[in-house]
């Protein structure tokens, strides 16, 4: 890892508009003014509660979405309008859901391949065949598996699938998108040490989101928490885990179950009230005012600043 | 609601008036015309016609004659096959009888289209599944002028059970009804089927085994109502197609209705007629196509009118 | 925590040893196992491609087998059955007009002599062809623009769609008309001059036929691309599409390698209802006089010219609906059973 | 918790039961011979990989099984009853009333045309003749028993205005409106993410304290079964490979696959980054389920007797079970050096 | 004569109940063009003239609004004196003026009267009026007092009174027409008649229903209490119907069926006078040679086509007026075909000779075997006799010729479009009279003609006709019609097929019908017999 920055993002936003009545429009925010940097070869966490906005950031990003404003910039290059084939090849994501992200009636040879295709990465068709096989030798599949259909494989052998078409073309910096939630609890292990050593030997970035602090916490370098849009907090993994800041942070890591019953039994549990607001009518002020046991009037109207409170520890809260 | 349903008339407006004038180009561009028959008239009198109805004016220029006219509720006179009559009440005076019929067809088709449909799926892959597919799939299958005349001459003529002119009696309904609904009905059963099929095995209907409801129960309410959403977009254009009367059903059983009627005026080049059915038949789609996106509402309550697109 | 910790908590294992009297422990029982018995061990599933998998679903389903037997009969007896009739399908025999069916004529002869059994099956033939062809014309046409429209969205899909409800509610007779007469010279003059073995059999069938087609192109598809979008505006929320966006796919090709392959199930059942669609659309056409010409013929028109003899020659009528009947119900039974055989989600 | 339970008394014996689904592929073993018991007030924890039968057997006792499952083996016996002999009028009285059982997944368990009361009432009125006012006061209660505010005006919307939190405890509430001796709560939380999680089990653990009922709370979080159970089934392809207190388990595994499960997680609370020990292989296909131990091909301890021979449940503590061969290993060799 | 027929039975006495074809496009006097629609308006009006039975069926012209009629010597000049004792429907008189009107009605323009062709150049200043030169109130008819109307004609026409009961004459109500417009036929209230029947009903598509006119001069004599024109298109329908008693007289029940019932004496073929022809586009290669017409006209099997094709008595056509067409001395004599002889022979032995001689003037033509000849295209339009003969006609060309002929069909429009513009080489053809003479049928090939979709075009045709037009005495214009249907011949124009015939069905217990050649069929003294 060294302190080259890779990506770059700027007060970020996406929102989508949403048909309300006649003629009237409105926006789910489900970006808000969200800015970090992700340093090459390092991973980058992102954890929040299921609909806080994660994989719209992701994608956001890659440009699967537009933004609605803000900048993205790669190795310094603002690619905020630019034109995505040549960065296709460079940035690539894994999907939460490895059966979805497989086109069922395709084989894993034609899933792989697809991305040679596209960027034209072979000269014959036996290199191409040869690249496959080397892609699928790498995630740890074997070249047999080659002409079967996604739904002869297990789930965790479907997300290598999907590991080795993002890898297909080589690139530098991978949105992990929750790419474990899906699978079970005995293959998660084998994907994230994968993930790992992919990373080792290819020097890869990662943004790697998950709502389960404990896995992302194992992987991550920086962890940035949202909260219905925003980021709320961003600091280095072990930093947060000992010292969360903000009060969702902290209520987030109180949440994870302990896979130990006395510990569990031990544990005082900070258990949220209500639900998380719509993002189509965001609360005023900080977004989390609404659940924040430590709310105060301020909070009710002030849009709290990330702010550095400690050497690279960030956090959006006014009572900080 | 109430500006949605504003908002889609003012739409359905201008789409029937687009189907008007395509119409119109189409039938001025297809050969023959209103007056030619075989003992062709003079060119005298075929002038004066054409200059008694208009036609010796550019096309354009009839089309925004009939367009404006059209504002003004005036749809002409039939120039062919009721000569002079106004196109307005052909349609007032056929319209009704069609659409008696019509609604009988589609009540049967419903009412027994989708109970069918139900059985179907609960018992799916077995005997009485296969059996009942294959018997709504007939319905699609067999041409509905064999089905009209086949029952015409068994009922009417070899058995004499039911009369067969005209619509002098209730019993007199019963032929055309069966079988203008008879397809509809198969359709409705088959799509029923498929969409309960779907329905079937989600996870709300085995909530509902759960909770010892019993089955006919766990059928007809808590999976009918959700997969209803297909049958009605089917029954939408289906309902228009089936109230203006089906042509061949229409001749068979010489019902005064406007199914026959719209398609010999094509024949016969009338073009009021022409106009004035596909117009009515047109408007009629449209409102069709309102009202079951109006009842989807009621039907599931996660519809949005407003989004959609 | 490990093996060790398994080891050190021995059992006794001989009262379970005795409920199985027929088991013993062989000496090399507790040596380690190599990679190779493990993989031997487990048995992989047969590697099966898509389509083999497939077949072997569909072999499984009687009554899509059975329709697909069915089927296969019915395009021997249309295609191969004339080679084995001495008769031709306008030749028309003097003196045997109006005949019964016997043992000569297994299905009589028609009032110009002509035998009944091989103007059948041609007329199998020619609707069989309007039929496929037809749908398989609005399957092209309706796939593409359903899904074109259902994958741009917005504006675009509005207007697209707007325009499929117009051409929904123009009067198709009139475009028929249309067509049979602005193409009727210059098909004719293909079908005349062409060498083109293909124009020619077309000639056959006659302009109005081919005028059917192209209605059949321009008119029938709104139904299939209404279907195509619903599917396609569902699918393209799914993320393998997602995924070839990330690789950088274009659009088109996202349509064509993943969204239309996706919705074949539809595209089959919307298709195999299309065909009796198609077939009586030119029955029909044929009672207004804009069908095949004669004197070939089609299952829907020998149905439709029977009509006039209901009571003497009630066969004439009963044979063609019954094999349009017949053949319909087939294609669609077949139809139901490779949609579900083609559904991968159906697999367990 | 001590006080409700009454202790010893076995609710639900589960002996033996096979059950199998008959697909055009073959013969699928979904559960291929588990036995336990639950006492009354007892909850106890299935755990297991994606696809190891632990729907497939709750559903067995609920008597829903789709086709092509059959029960093939095996006796469940509810109170002293035969819960597989009942007919069809005794099971609907049995469902819901007396066991209920929460799925899976929240967001698709509600009939989405129906409002929340509908459904709620329906629970209780197909069980009890008693009139919908009565009904509609129980179901307010049980509705504010699950800690949603507002219950009147809630009663009255339909599940798409409910967010997933909302719609689990909807789910626990019908669950619990007949006041069912037992509840089957097949992963009730995996949908959801954590801190509704923490919500939902809270609320469990609460309602479990007040009414005293048994539940089988399936899941394959290791995390949430330390939290809320009493006794733990481990179960592999089919398979129980281990069972017994919750507390053994945790501490004392007695079967690779458990070792395996525990060693494999990230720990929120680890201090130092070590790298994930995880279970090599993939599941087996339960289409082939091999001759032997299931979890051979993965254990890194396998023998060649593992391949042969199915191990049997050894008893390895109080009430602690496993299957696995190596709890033989010593005294088996002994035996046959004995020999 | 109670009871019995149509679906009523027991309310409104004997209803007779009819299904001849569909809704009539009119049942305007002036403005109708049909068979149907004359059909029903003869029951409901009456001309100076009228149809009456002459005992055996068959209607003979008599005296019908007119009591009596003068001829002038010069044969030009006809003086109507009407029956003292005619009222309309609504009771008011029937005048001379009335007669006056309709007759003016037909040739104004504004009326735009298809059938004003028939007194086209025969009535004094019609022509003229057509043209729009003079006006309708100079025509040659005229009231000279309320009850006698006078005509004046150009010629000497014998079949010229046969007009005066042909429904384009009849006498309307001004008032009425006035009143109703355009629409005045569609209620009962404004269409009034002078007929046996006055209208009670129009249900559209579905029946006209008329009763009897207590108004008119020989109420008491009159058959049904009620008539009842079913509007049916389905011939399958219109049989059913008959069959099950719902209707007792129908025509052209459906095709395949004909022979049957001929056969069993159930279905009558009534004669009609019109013919079946084959019209060749002169003008168009390979037709322009008359050979290869001749060639064509010579192996059609006239006797295969009547007997197997159409099967309802029709008459293996000779020439081109039918048989029935009365020649110079009028009806009852020798009729014009048999005096005008036969151009070929249809006789069954001859056929093959036919044959022979066809494949020779086809060789003589350049087609040996039909070796070279272009691929043809015979048109005509949707209809299952028309197909079954097209087809028929289609193998005779082939097999005995050695041609290739194609088959088109076209829908009504089209094909009347396709014809009349001549874009066709052969097309089906027929020709209906209107009234018994030749020239109805020999008029149409006049070169430039509106109907002379052949392109026919020859001076000397031309000059025979026009021989007849001006032609003084009937014999100078039988002379004429005679030369001009063998020049037609000699150029072998068209090929007729067979004379028509109108197949009919009617119950048993139905007598008193009678019916013209022209194909009207009176049943207002039909009576009913157990
Ligand atoms: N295409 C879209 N149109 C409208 N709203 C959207 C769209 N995509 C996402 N949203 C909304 O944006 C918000 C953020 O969604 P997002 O998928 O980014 O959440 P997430 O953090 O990834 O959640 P999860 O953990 O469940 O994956 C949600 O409220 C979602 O409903
Ligand atoms: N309808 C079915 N047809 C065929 N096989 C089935 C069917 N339902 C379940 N199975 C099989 O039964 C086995 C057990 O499934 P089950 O749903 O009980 O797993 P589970 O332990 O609940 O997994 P999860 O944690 O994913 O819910 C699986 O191998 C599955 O393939
Ligand atoms: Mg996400
Ligand atoms: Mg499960």
């Amino acid at each position: 890892m060294n302190n080259n920055v890779l990506v770059r993002i700027e007060h970020l936003r996406k929102y989508f508009p949403i048909k309300e009545g006649f003629m009237q429009v409105k926006n789910v925010q489900a970006v808000e003014d969200v800015s970090f940097s992700i340093r090459e070869g390092e991973t980058l966490g992102l954890v929040g509660e299921s609909g806080c906005g994660k994989t719209t950031l992701g994608r956001t990003i890659l440009r699967l979405h537009e933004p609605t404003a803000g900048k993205i910039y790669y190795r310094d290059k603002d690619i905020t309008k630019e034109k995505m084939l040549p960065y296709r090849r460079k940035m690539q994501i894994i999907f939460q859901d490895p059966s979805a992200s497989l086109d069922p009636r395709k084989t894993v040879c034609e899933i792989v391949g697809e991305a040679i295709d596209i960027h034209k990465l072979a000269s014959g068709k036996t290199e191409r065949i040869e690249k496959i096989q080397d892609l699928l030798t790498q995630v740890g599949l074997n070249s047999e598996h080659c002409n079967r259909y996604p739904h002869e494989f297990s789930g965790g052998q479907q997300q290598r699938i999907g590991i080795a078409r993002a890898l297909a073309v080589q690139p530098e910096f991978i949105v992990c998108d929750e790419p474990i939630s899906a699978l079970d609890v005995s293959i998660q292990s084998q994907i994230v040490n994968m993930l790992e050593d992919m990373q080792q030997e290819r020097n890869l970035t990662y943004l790697f989101i998950a709502h389960d602090l404990s896995v992302v916490r194992h992987i991550s370098n920086r962890i940035g928490v949202m909260y219905l849009g925003n980021l709320v907090e961003l600091a280095e993994s072990n930093e947060l885990n000992r010292h969360p800041l903000h009060p969702y942070t902290k209520t987030l890591l109180s949440a994870v179950p302990i896979p130990d019953p006395v510990r569990s039994r031990e544990r005082k549990r900070i258990i949220l009230e209500g639900d998380i607001p719509s993002p189509m009518n965001p609360p005023s002020g900080c977004r989390f005012h609404t659940r924040c046991p430590y709310a105060t009037g301020r909070c009710k109207e002030e849009v709290p600043e990330l702010r550095e409170l400690s050497p690279d520890h960030f956090a959006a809260c006014h009572i900080l | 609601m109430a500006k949605y349903v504003i908002e889609r008339l003012f739409q359905a407006v201008v789409v029937v008036l687009l189907i008007a004038s395509i119409t119109f180009l189409l039938m001025n561009l297809v050969p023959g015309g209103p007056f030619l028959s075989e003992k062709s008239p003079s060119p005298q009198v075929l002038a004066a016609l054409e200059a008694k109805y208009g036609l010796d004016q550019p096309v354009l220029v009839q089309l925004k004659t009939y367009l404006t006219d059209l504002f003004h509720g005036d749809l002409g006179v039939s120039f062919k096959m009721q000569k002079n009559r106004p196109v307005l009440d052909i349609i007032t005076d056929m319209f009704p009888v069609s659409a008696k019929i019509g609604l009988f067809a589609l009540l049967w088709a419903i009412i027994v289209g989708i109970p069918l449909g139900c059985i179907a799926a609960y018992h799916r892959g077995k005997k009485l599944d296969s059996f009942l597919r294959v018997v709504t799939t007939l319905g699609i299958s067999v041409p509905s002028f064999v089905l009209a005349t086949s029952l015409m001459i068994l009922f009417g003529v070899k058995w004499k059970l039911l009369p067969i002119v005209g619509l002098s009696s209730w019993m007199s309904y019963i032929l055309p009804c069966f079988s203008l609904g008879f397809l509809p009905m198969s359709y409705v059963a088959r799509l029923t089927r498929s969409s309960m099929l779907d329905v079937i095995n989600q996870d709300y209907v085995r909530t509902a085994r759960a909770k010892g409801v019993p089955p006919w129960l766990v059928v007809f309410k808590h999976a009918l109502r959700n997969s209803l959403i297909p049958v009605l977009s089917y029954l939408g254009p289906i309902t228009a197609f089936t109230l203006t009367g089906g042509f061949v059903v229409e001749s068979v059983f010489n019902i005064p209705g406007l199914g026959r009627y719209f398609i010999q005026s094509i024949l016969n080049r009338d073009y009021p007629i022409i106009m004035g059915t596909t117009i009515f038949l047109a408007s009629l789609l449209v409102m069709m196509n309102l009202i079951v996106d109006i009842l989807y509402k009621f039907v599931d309550p996660r519809v949005d009118l407003s989004r959609r697109s | 925590m490990s093996i060790n910790h398994i080891l050190s908590a021995q059992v006794d294992v001989e009262p379970i040893l005795a409920q199985n009297a027929s088991f013993e422990f062989l000496p090399d029982d507790f040596e380690l196992a190599s990679d190779d018995e493990k993989a031997n061990f487990i048995e992989m599933r047969k590697s099966m491609s898509y389509w083999q998998d497939a077949w072997r679903r569909l072999k499984k389903n009687q009554v899509a087998m059975v329709a697909l037997y069915i089927i296969i009969a019915i395009i021997l007896f249309a295609f191969i059955g004339p080679y084995f009739s001495q008769y031709d399908y306008s030749q028309q025999i003097r003196g045997s007009e109006n005949i019964a069916p016997c043992w000569e004529h297994p299905f009589g002869t028609d009032n110009l002599g002509r035998d009944i059994l091989v103007r059948t099956m041609f007329g199998t033939r020619v609707s069989l062809i309007i039929g496929v062809v037809a749908s398989l014309l609005v399957l092209v046409i309706g796939a593409t623009y359903g899904a074109i429209s259902g994958f741009i969205g917005g504006r675009v899909d509005d207007v697209m769609m707007r325009l499929a409800e117009l051409i929904y509610s123009v009067p198709d007779i009139l475009v028929v008309l249309l067509l049979t007469t602005v193409l009727k010279v210059p098909l004719q003059n293909a079908f005349n001059t062409s060498h083109l073995a293909i124009i020619k059999s077309l000639g056959v069938l006659g302009p109005s036929l081919v005028a059917i087609f192209i209605a059949f192109g321009l008119l029938y598809w709104v139904a299939l691309a209404r279907i195509i979008r619903g599917q396609v505006l569902m699918l393209k929320e799914q993320e393998f599409v997602t995924a070839a966006k990330a690789l950088g796919a274009s659009n088109k090709n996202i349509i064509k390698k993943h969204l239309l392959p996706n919705c074949i199930g539809q595209i089959i059942v919307t298709t195999c209802l299309e065909i009796p669609a198609a077939i009586f659309l030119e029955s029909f056409l044929s009672f207004l006089g804009l069908g095949v010409s004669a004197p070939m013929t089609s299952l829907g028109s020998l149905a439709a010219a029977a009509l006039s003899g209901m009571y003497s020659y009630t066969y004439r009528l009963i044979i063609p609906s019954v094999i349009l009947s017949v053949m319909i119900l087939s294609l669609n039974l077949f139809g139901d059973g490779l949609r579900d055989a083609l559904d991968p989600r159906l697999k367990k | 918790m001590e006080n409700v339970k009454n202790e010893e008394k076995v609710l639900l014996e589960v002996n033996d039961l096979r059950v199998s689904f008959f697909t055009p592929a073959g013969e699928v073993k979904a559960v291929g011979g588990i036995s336990y018991n639950i006492n009354y007030g007892e909850v106890m924890g299935i755990v297991g990989e994606s696809g190891s039968g632990k729907s497939v057997e709750a559903y067995s006792i609920m008597g829903l099984l789709q086709s092509p499952g059959k029960v093939v083996g095996g006796t469940i016996t509810f109170e002293g009853e035969d819960v597989l002999s009942y007919n069809k009028k005794q099971l609907q009285d049995f469902r819901g009333n007396r066991v209920s059982m929460i799925f899976q997944n929240p967001m698709t368990c509600l009939n989405p045309v129906y409002t929340i009361g509908d459904q709620l009432i329906e629970a209780v009125r197909v069980h009890h003749k008693i009139p919908k006012n009565q009904a509609w006061a129980k179901a307010i209660e049980m509705l504010e028993l699950v800690g949603i505010n507002n219950p009147d005006k809630r009663m009255k919307q339909f599940p798409h205005e409910f967010s997933g939190g909302m719609r689990q405890r909807v789910m626990i509430a019908m669950g619990l409106i007949c006041d069912p001796k037992l509840l089957i709560a097949d992963e009730p939380t995996t949908a959801l993410d954590v801190t509704i999680q923490a919500q939902i089990l809270e609320l469990m653990k609460e309602i479990q304290k007040k009414t005293g009922m048994a539940i089988i709370f399936i899941t394959h979080n290791l995390g949430v079964v330390a939290e809320i159970c009493d006794k733990v089934a481990v179960m592999y392809a089919g398979h129980i490979v281990e069972k017994g207190l919750v507390d053994d388990i945790f501490y004392q595994p007695k079967h690779p696959y458990t070792i395996g499960l525990l060693e494999s997680m990230p720990r929120i609370d680890a201090d130092e980054y070590e790298r994930l020990i995880p279970i090599s292989g993939t599941p087996v296909d339960m289409l082939n389920p091999p001759a032997g131990c299931p979890f051979g091909p993965r254990c890194s301890h396998c023998m060649k007797l593992c391949l042969r021979e199915t191990p049997p449940l050894f008893e390895v503590g109080d009430g602690h079970y496993s299957a696995c061969w190596l709890l033989a290993k010593e005294e088996a060799k002994e035996g046959a050096v004995n020999e | 004569a109670c009871g019995g027929g149509g679906g009523k039975e027991a309310d409104a006495g004997f209803e007779m109940s009819i299904c001849i074809a569909s809704e009539p496009m009119t049942i305007d006097p002036q403005l109708n063009s049909s068979v149907d629609g004359a059909n029903m308006i003869q029951h409901m009006f009456e001309g100076l003239m009228k149809w009456k039975d002459d005992g055996n069926g068959n209607a003979v012209l008599t005296e019908g609004q007119a009591a009596s009629y003068e001829i002038s010597d010069d044969g030009l000049v006809y003086t109507f004196k009407l029956r003292d004792d005619l009222a309309w429907s609504d009771g008011q008189p029937v005048k001379a003026s009335d007669f006056v009107y309709g007759w003016q009605r037909l040739v104004d323009p504004a009326t735009a009267a298809d059938y004003n062709y028939m007194i086209d150049g025969i009535v004094v200043n019609a022509t003229e009026i057509i043209a729009g030169e003079k006006e309708p109130s100079e025509l040659g008819v005229k009231a000279l007092d309320d009850s006698t109307v006078q005509i004046t004609i150009t010629n000497a026409l014998p079949f010229f009174i046969e007009i005066c009961a042909f429904p384009a004459t009849y006498p309307v109500r001004q008032d009425m027409i006035e009143k109703g417009g355009d629409q005045w036929t569609f209620d009962p209230a404004t269409y009034i008649g002078n007929g046996p029947y006055k209208m009670s009903e129009w249900k559209h598509n579905s029946y006209i229903k008329m009763v009897k006119n207590d108004k008119y001069y020989d109420y008491a004599n009159l058959g049904p209490d009620s008539i009842k024109f079913a509007l049916m298109d389905d011939d399958n329908a219109k049989l059913a119907a008959f069959k099950s008693g719902e209707l007792l007289h129908i025509w052209n029940p459906p095709l395949d069926e004909t022979q049957a019932l001929l056969a069993s004496g159930e279905l009558i073929a009534a004669d009609y006078i019109g013919t079946y022809y084959v019209c060749f586009n002169v003008e168009a290669d390979p037709f322009d040679d008359p050979r290869v017409r001749e060639a064509f006209s010579l192996v059609i099997d006239r006797n295969y086509i009547v007997e197997q094709v159409t099967g309802t008595g029709e008459v293996p056509a000779t020439g081109f007026v039918p048989s029935g067409v009365s020649d110079a001395a009028g009806p009852g004599a020798d009729d014009f075909r048999t005096v005008g002889g036969d151009y070929y022979s249809v006789d069954p032995a001859d056929y093959k000779a036919n044959c022979d001689k066809a494949r020779a003037l086809l060789a003589e033509a350049g087609y040996p075997n039909g070796e070279g000849f272009p691929i043809v295209d015979y048109l005509y339009n949707t209809m299952d006799l028309h197909q079954s003969i097209a087809e028929a006609l289609q193998n005779m060309w082939q097999t005995e010729l050695g041609v290739t002929v194609t088959l088109t069909n076209q829908d009504w429009g089209v094909f009347m479009e396709t014809r009349k513009n001549h874009d066709f080489v052969i097309a089906r053809n027929g020709w209906i009279a209107d009234y018994n003479d030749p020239i109805q049928f020999l008029d149409q090939f006049v070169t430039g003609g509106g109907n002379n979709d052949s392109n026919y075009n020859n001076s000397k045709y031309d000059a025979e006709i026009a021989k007849v037009k001006s032609g003084k005495t009937p014999e100078e214009r039988f002379k004429a019609m005679h030369e001009a249907e063998d020049v037609l011949f000699a150029d072998r124009v068209i090929a007729p097929v067979f004379f028509y015939t109108q197949p009919y069905m009617q119950s048993e217990k139905v007598k008193g019908m009678y019916y013209t050649p022209l194909g009207y069929f009176f049943f207002m003294y039909c009576t009913l017999e157990e």
